[in-house]
C-alpha cells in the first residue's frame, strides 16, 4: 500500500511548511497556522460528501451493493472531517474572535445546516433494517445533500442581508502570498490524502465484515455463537418435487 | 392523459383517507391555533413585524411537519405500497398526490392561521401570502419524499424532523426574507428530484 | 413466465434460501415448509416485491403481476368499492369488472361499507378481487386459503383453474395437490 | 405494591419501544439543534426575550404534540389493547405507563433543548422551568387520554379535535403567563379526571 | 364456566347474531360458519372484549380467560421475550413459564429478535404463547390454524387437549370434529 505512506509524507511536508515556512499572520499573529488545517479539512469534507453522492448516483444506476458500502463509508468520513471542521473553526475563532461560535459568519451556519443533515443520515440509515430498501433510502438522501449544498449557500448569502449585521468582516485570501499558498495547497493535498486512506481503511474493514459474514453462512453456524435459528443452518437448495 | 388520471385517483383517495381519520387537520389546526395563542400571549403589543413574521413562518414549518408525520401511515399500516409499486401507474405519481392532499391540509390550516395572524400582529402583506404559498409547494414536495423514508424507519415520528428541518432551512431563510424567486427557484430543483427519486424510496426491486 | 437461476436471499447476515431455480410457463407452482422457512420471502422475491440477493431472473412485468400476502393490501379506511374504484384505474381497468368481481366475491352487498367493519374473510376476498382486477398472468398468493369459508375455497379453486400461472405458498398442500403441476419443498 | 409493579413494567414497555431505535437521545439533541437553527433564522438579530419565550413554548407544544401522536401506535396498530385489557392489571395503569414514557420523551427533549436555549438565547430564568415541567404534566396527562381515545376508536370521531383543543391552550395560556398555581391546578385536576375515566376510553366490554 | 342466554350482537343497524344460548363447563366449543357470519364477534364477546347488545352472560373474570384473534397480539417491536416477559408480569406469573412456552413452541432459538423479523406463523405460534401465559380456564381461540404448519398444528391440538373450556372459531371444522364438544353453527 503506497497510499499510507504518501499520506505520511504529505502530512509531515505540511506541518513542516505550516510551521516553519508560513509567514506568521501581521493580524492575528500564531493563531492565523490553523488556517492551514481548517480550510484544507473543510473542503475534504465537502469533497468527502460529494464522493458519497457520485457513489449513491452509481448505487442507484447500478444497484451495486458495494457502491452503497462506498457511499455510506464517504460520508461518514464527510461527517468526521466536518466535525473536525467544527472544532478547528472554533478553535479559531475562540483564538481571533474571543468566541466559539457565532452565528453572523454565513459559511459557519451553512456548515451547521450540512453537518445536521448529514448526522440525519446516520439516522437514516440505523432506524432501516438493512437491505436493497435501505440501500435506496441512503443513496435518495446523499444525493439530496449535494443538491441542497449550493441551494443553502445561496439561502444563507440572502439571509446575511436580514439577519445579524455583519460584526466580523473575513479576511478573503485573495491576498495571500506565495508561501501562503504553497503551504494551504500542501496541507489540502495531505487532507485528500487521508481521506483517501482512511475510506480505504474503513471500506476494507467493513468488507472483511461482510466476508466474514458469508464464511459464517457457509459454514452454517455462527462463530460467535449467538442465538442459532432453528431454520438457519445451512439451509440445502429446497427439493423439487416431481409434477 | 393517464398520468394526470392516475395522480387524481390517488390524491382523492388520500383526502378520504384523511377525512375518515380525522385525526391530521385537528391536530394541525392545534398547533397552529396554540402556537399563535403562544405568540400572542408571549409578544407585547408593537412589537416588530419583523418579529412577528418569524415566528409566523416557524409555527408554518412545524404545523407542516405534523401533517408529513402522518401522511403515510396508511399506507404503511396495511402495506398499501405492495399493492401500489405493482400496479402500472407511475410511482412518482404516488409522490404527487400524497404532497397534493398534504397541500390541501397545509392550506387548510393556513386558511385559518393567516387571518388570525393578521388580525393579531397587521404583518400580513400580499407579498407574505404569496411566500407562504409557494414555501407550502417546496414544503410538501421535500417533505413527502422524507416522509416516505421515515415510514420505513423504526423511530419514524421522530426521524422526520431530522431529515426535513435541514433541508427546510432555506424555506424559512427565503420566505422570511420575502424571496419570492428564491422560493420558486427551490420548488423547483427539489420537486423535480423528489419526482425522480421517489420511486427508490417506495420500491425495493427495480 | 418465470425463468430463475441460483435465486438466493439474504436478511443481514441471515441466508433465507439459496440456488432456487424454476422454469413455468403456467399451471400451479405449490411452495410448502414449515413455519419460517422462506416461503413469503420467495413469493415476494418472485412479485417483484422484494430484491433478491443472488440469483437471475425473468418475470413478467410488475402490471401483469397479481400478489395476495399475508395481509389482504386495502385501505381499511375505505370502502370496498373505492378500494377497487382505485385499483381499477391504476391498472387501467373499466368500472363494470369492479362489479363483476365484487358479485362474484360475494361482496356486492357490503361495497359501501368500509373495510375495517369487514370480517377476516371478507378482507380475504377483497384482497383476492384486487389482485385479480387486471387479470394478471402471473397471480402470487400467500397462504390464500386464511380465512376464507368453504364457499370462499370453492372461489379460490375456481381462479386457480383459470389459465394462468400461479404460485400459493401454503400448509395444506392436499388441497391442492390434483392441481399442482410443479412442487417447491422448502427444509 | 403491584399497581406500581405493573405501571413500571408497561412504563418498561412502552421506554423500550421508543428506545428500540437506540439513537432516540441523538436524535433528541439534532431535533433540537435543528429546530434553534430554524428560529435563528427566523427570528432577526435582537429579539426580545419574549418573543423566544413564545418561541420556547411553541416548540414545546410542538414536540408534545409529537410525541403523543406516536404515543399509541404501537397498541393500535397490533391491536394490543385487546390483550392488554384482558390482564387483571389496573387500566388506569395503562394510562399512567403511557404518560410515563411521554413524560420521559418530552423531558429528555427537553433536557437538551433548555440549556440549549438558553445559550441561545438567554431567555431562560427558573420561573420559565417550572412552568414548563408544570406544563409537561397536564399535556401528557390530558394527551395520553385525547390519544388512548384516538386509538381506541371509540368517540375518536367527535372527542379528539373537540376536547384537546380547548383543553390545550389553557396550558399554553398559563405556561407563557408564567402563573404556576394555575398549572397545579390544571394538572391536579386532568390528571384526576383521565386517571379515571381511563378505562372507559379502551375497554368496550366492563 | 360460559353461561349466556338470549346473547345478541348488533353494530348499529346491523344484527350479526341474537338468542345465542351457551352453558359450558369444559372441552371445546367449535364456532363454525361462512364468512362474515359473527364468529368472531361472538368470540370477542365471550372474550370479555365487546359488550354485547342483547342477553345475560356469566363469564370468568378477564384474568382467567386467554385469547388469541386474527392478529398475534404482540408488539412487533420488542422480541419474544420481552412480549412474554412483559404480560408474564402484568398476570403475576413466574418468568419460567416464559421460557417453558418458548421452547414448548419452537420459538426459544428467536426469543431474542424482534417479532417484526417473525414469519406470520412464527407469529401466531407466539400469540399462542401468550394467550396460554397464565394458564387461562377459558381459551378463546379465533380461527388458531391459520399460518401454523403440520408441527404447529400438532403443538395446537395439544394445547386443546388440556383441561379447560376452549372455544374454537375455525372453517375447518373436520380437523376438530374428534375433540368437539359442543357445535355452534352460524348461517
Ligand atoms: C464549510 C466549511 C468551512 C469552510 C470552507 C471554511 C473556510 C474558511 C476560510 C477559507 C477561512 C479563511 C478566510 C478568512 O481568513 O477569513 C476561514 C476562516 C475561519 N473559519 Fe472557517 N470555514 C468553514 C467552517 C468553519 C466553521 C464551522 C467554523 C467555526 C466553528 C469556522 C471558523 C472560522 C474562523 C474563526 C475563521 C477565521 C476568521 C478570521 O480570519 O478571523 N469555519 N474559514
Ligand atoms: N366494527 C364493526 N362495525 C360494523 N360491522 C361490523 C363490525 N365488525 C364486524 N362487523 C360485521 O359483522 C359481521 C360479522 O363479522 P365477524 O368478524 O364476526 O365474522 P366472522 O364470522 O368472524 O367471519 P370470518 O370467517 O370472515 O372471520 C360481518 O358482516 C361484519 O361486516
Ligand atoms: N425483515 C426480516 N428481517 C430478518 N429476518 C426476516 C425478515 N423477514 C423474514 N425473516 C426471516 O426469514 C425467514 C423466512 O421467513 P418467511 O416469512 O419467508 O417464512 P414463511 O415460510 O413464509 O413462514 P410462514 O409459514 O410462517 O409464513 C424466517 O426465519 C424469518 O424470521
Ligand atoms: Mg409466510
Ligand atoms: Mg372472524
Amino acid at each position: 500500500m503506497k497510499l499510507p505512506a504518501l499520506t505520511t509524507v504529505a502530512f509531515g511536508a505540511a506541518v513542516a511548511l505550516i510551521f516553519f515556512y508560513a509567514p506568521t499572520d501581521a493580524d492575528q499573529g500564531f493563531s492565523q497556522r490553523i488556517f492551514y488545517f481548517h480550510v484544507p479539512i473543510a473542503l475534504t469534507s465537502y469533497v468527502c460528501f460529494g464522493w458519497g453522492a457520485w457513489k449513491a448516483l452509481r448505487y442507484l444506476r447500478t444497484r451495486d451493493e458495494r457502491a452503497d458500502l462506498e457511499s455510506y463509508v464517504a460520508v461518514h468520513q464527510g461527517v468526521v472531517f466536518g466535525a473536525l471542521t467544527l472544532v478547528t473553526g472554533s478553535i479559531w475563532a475562540r483564538a481571533s474572535w474571543g468566541v466559539w461560535w457565532s452565528w453572523s459568519e454565513n459559511q459557519l451556519v451553512l456548515f451547521l445546516v450540512l453537518f445536521l443533515f448529514y448526522c440525519a443520515y446516520f439516522m437514516l440509515r440505523y432506524s432501516v433494517d438493512a437491505g436493497p430498501a435501505r440501500m435506496n433510502m441512503s443513496a435518495v438522501y446523499a444525493l439530496f445533500g449535494v443538491v441542497l449544498i449550493p441551494v443553502s449557500f445561496l439561502a444563507i448569502r440572502l439571509s446575511q442581508r436580514f439577519i445579524h449585521p455583519v460584526v466580523f468582516d473575513s479576511h478573503a485570501p485573495s491576498n495571500m502570498t506565495g508561501a501562503q499558498w504553497l503551504s494551504f495547497l500542501v496541507s489540502l493535498a495531505a487532507m485528500l490524502l487521508l481521506f483517501a486512506t482512511l475510506y480505504n481503511v474503513e471500506l476494507a474493514g467493513k468488507r472483511i465484515d461482510a466476508h466474514l459474514r458469508e464464511l459464517r453462512e457457509l459454514l452454517g453456524r455462527r462463530l460467535d455463537g449467538g442465538p442459532q435459528r432453528a431454520q438457519a443452518p445451512a439451509l440445502p437448495a429446497p427439493e423439487r418435487g416431481p409434477s | 392523459m393517464t398520468y394526470i388520471g392516475d395522480v387524481g385517483a390517488l390524491a382523492r383517495k388520500d383526502l378520504l383517507l384523511e377525512l375518515r381519520a380525522k385525526e391530521t387537520l385537528p391536530s394541525m389546526l392545534l398547533f397552529v391555533i396554540s402556537a399563535l395563542t403562544i405568540f400572542h400571549f408571549a409578544l407585547p403589543a408593537g412589537t416588530s413585524d419583523v418579529a412577528a413574521r418569524g415566528l409566523l413562518w416557524s409555527a408554518l414549518v412545524f404545523t407542516a411537519l405534523l401533517g408529513l408525520t402522518r401522511a403515510f401511515v396508511a399506507e404503511r399500516e396495511q402495506g398499501m405500497f405492495d399493492a401500489l409499486i405493482l400496479t402500472p401507474c407511475d410511482r412518482s405519481a404516488i409522490w404527487l398526490a400524497k404532497s397534493i392532499a398534504v397541500l390541501a391540509f397545509l392550506a387548510a390550516a393556513e386558511v385559518v392561521a393567516l387571518p388570525a395572524f393578521a388580525a393579531f400582529f397587521h404583518g400580513l402583506n400580499g407579498r407574505t401570502v404569496a411566500a407562504v404559498a409557494l414555501a407550502d409547494l417546496g414544503i410538501v414536495a421535500v417533505g413527502t419524499l422524507f416522509g416516505a423514508m421515515a415510514v420505513a424507519g423504526r423511530a419514524r415520528e421522530l426521524l422526520l424532523p431530522l431529515l426535513f428541518l435541514p433541508a427546510a432551512i432555506p424555506i424559512v431563510v427565503g420566505g422570511v426574507g420575502g424571496y419570492l424567486w428564491f422560493l420558486v427557484l427551490y420548488d423547483a430543483i427539489f420537486a423535480v428530484f423528489a419526482w425522480g427519486t421517489f420511486e427508490y424510496v417506495v420500491a425495493e426491486a427495480a | 413466465m418465470i425463468r430463475v437461476h441460483g435465486l438466493g436471499k439474504r436478511f443481514d447476515d441471515r441466508r433465507v434460501f439459496a440456488g432456487v431455480d424454476l422454469d413455468l410457463a403456467d399451471g400451479l407452482l405449490l411452495v410448502t415448509g414449515p413455519n419460517g422457512s422462506g416461503k413469503t420471502t420467495l413469493l415476494r422475491v418472485l412479485a417483484r416485491l422484494a430484491a433478491p440477493s443472488a440469483g437471475t431472473l425473468e418475470l413478467p412485468p410488475r402490471e401483469r403481476i397479481g400478489y395476495l400476502g399475508h395481509s389482504p393490501n386495502v385501505y381499511r379506511e375505505l370502502t370496498a368499492l373505492e378500494n377497487l374504484t382505485l385499483f381499477a384505474r391504476l391498472y387501467r381497468v373499466e368500472r363494470e369488472r369492479v362489479g363483476m368481481l365484487l358479485e362474484r366475491f360475494g361482496l356486492w352487498e357490503v361495497r359501501n361499507e368500509r373495510v375495517s367493519t369487514f370480517s377476516r374473510g371478507m378482507q380475504q376476498r377483497l384482497g383476492l378481487c384486487r389482485a385479480l382486477l387486471h387479470d394478471p398472468s402471473l397471480l402470487v398468493l400467500d397462504e390464500p386459503t386464511n380465512a376464507l369459508d368453504v364457499q370462499g375455497l370453492e372461489l379460490l379453486d375456481a381462479v386457480l383453474d383459470e389459465p394462468r400461472l400461479h404460485v400459493v405458498a401454503t400448509h395444506d398442500a392436499t388441497r391442492f395437490d390434483a392441481r399442482a403441476t410443479e412442487r417447491l419443498v422448502f427444509a
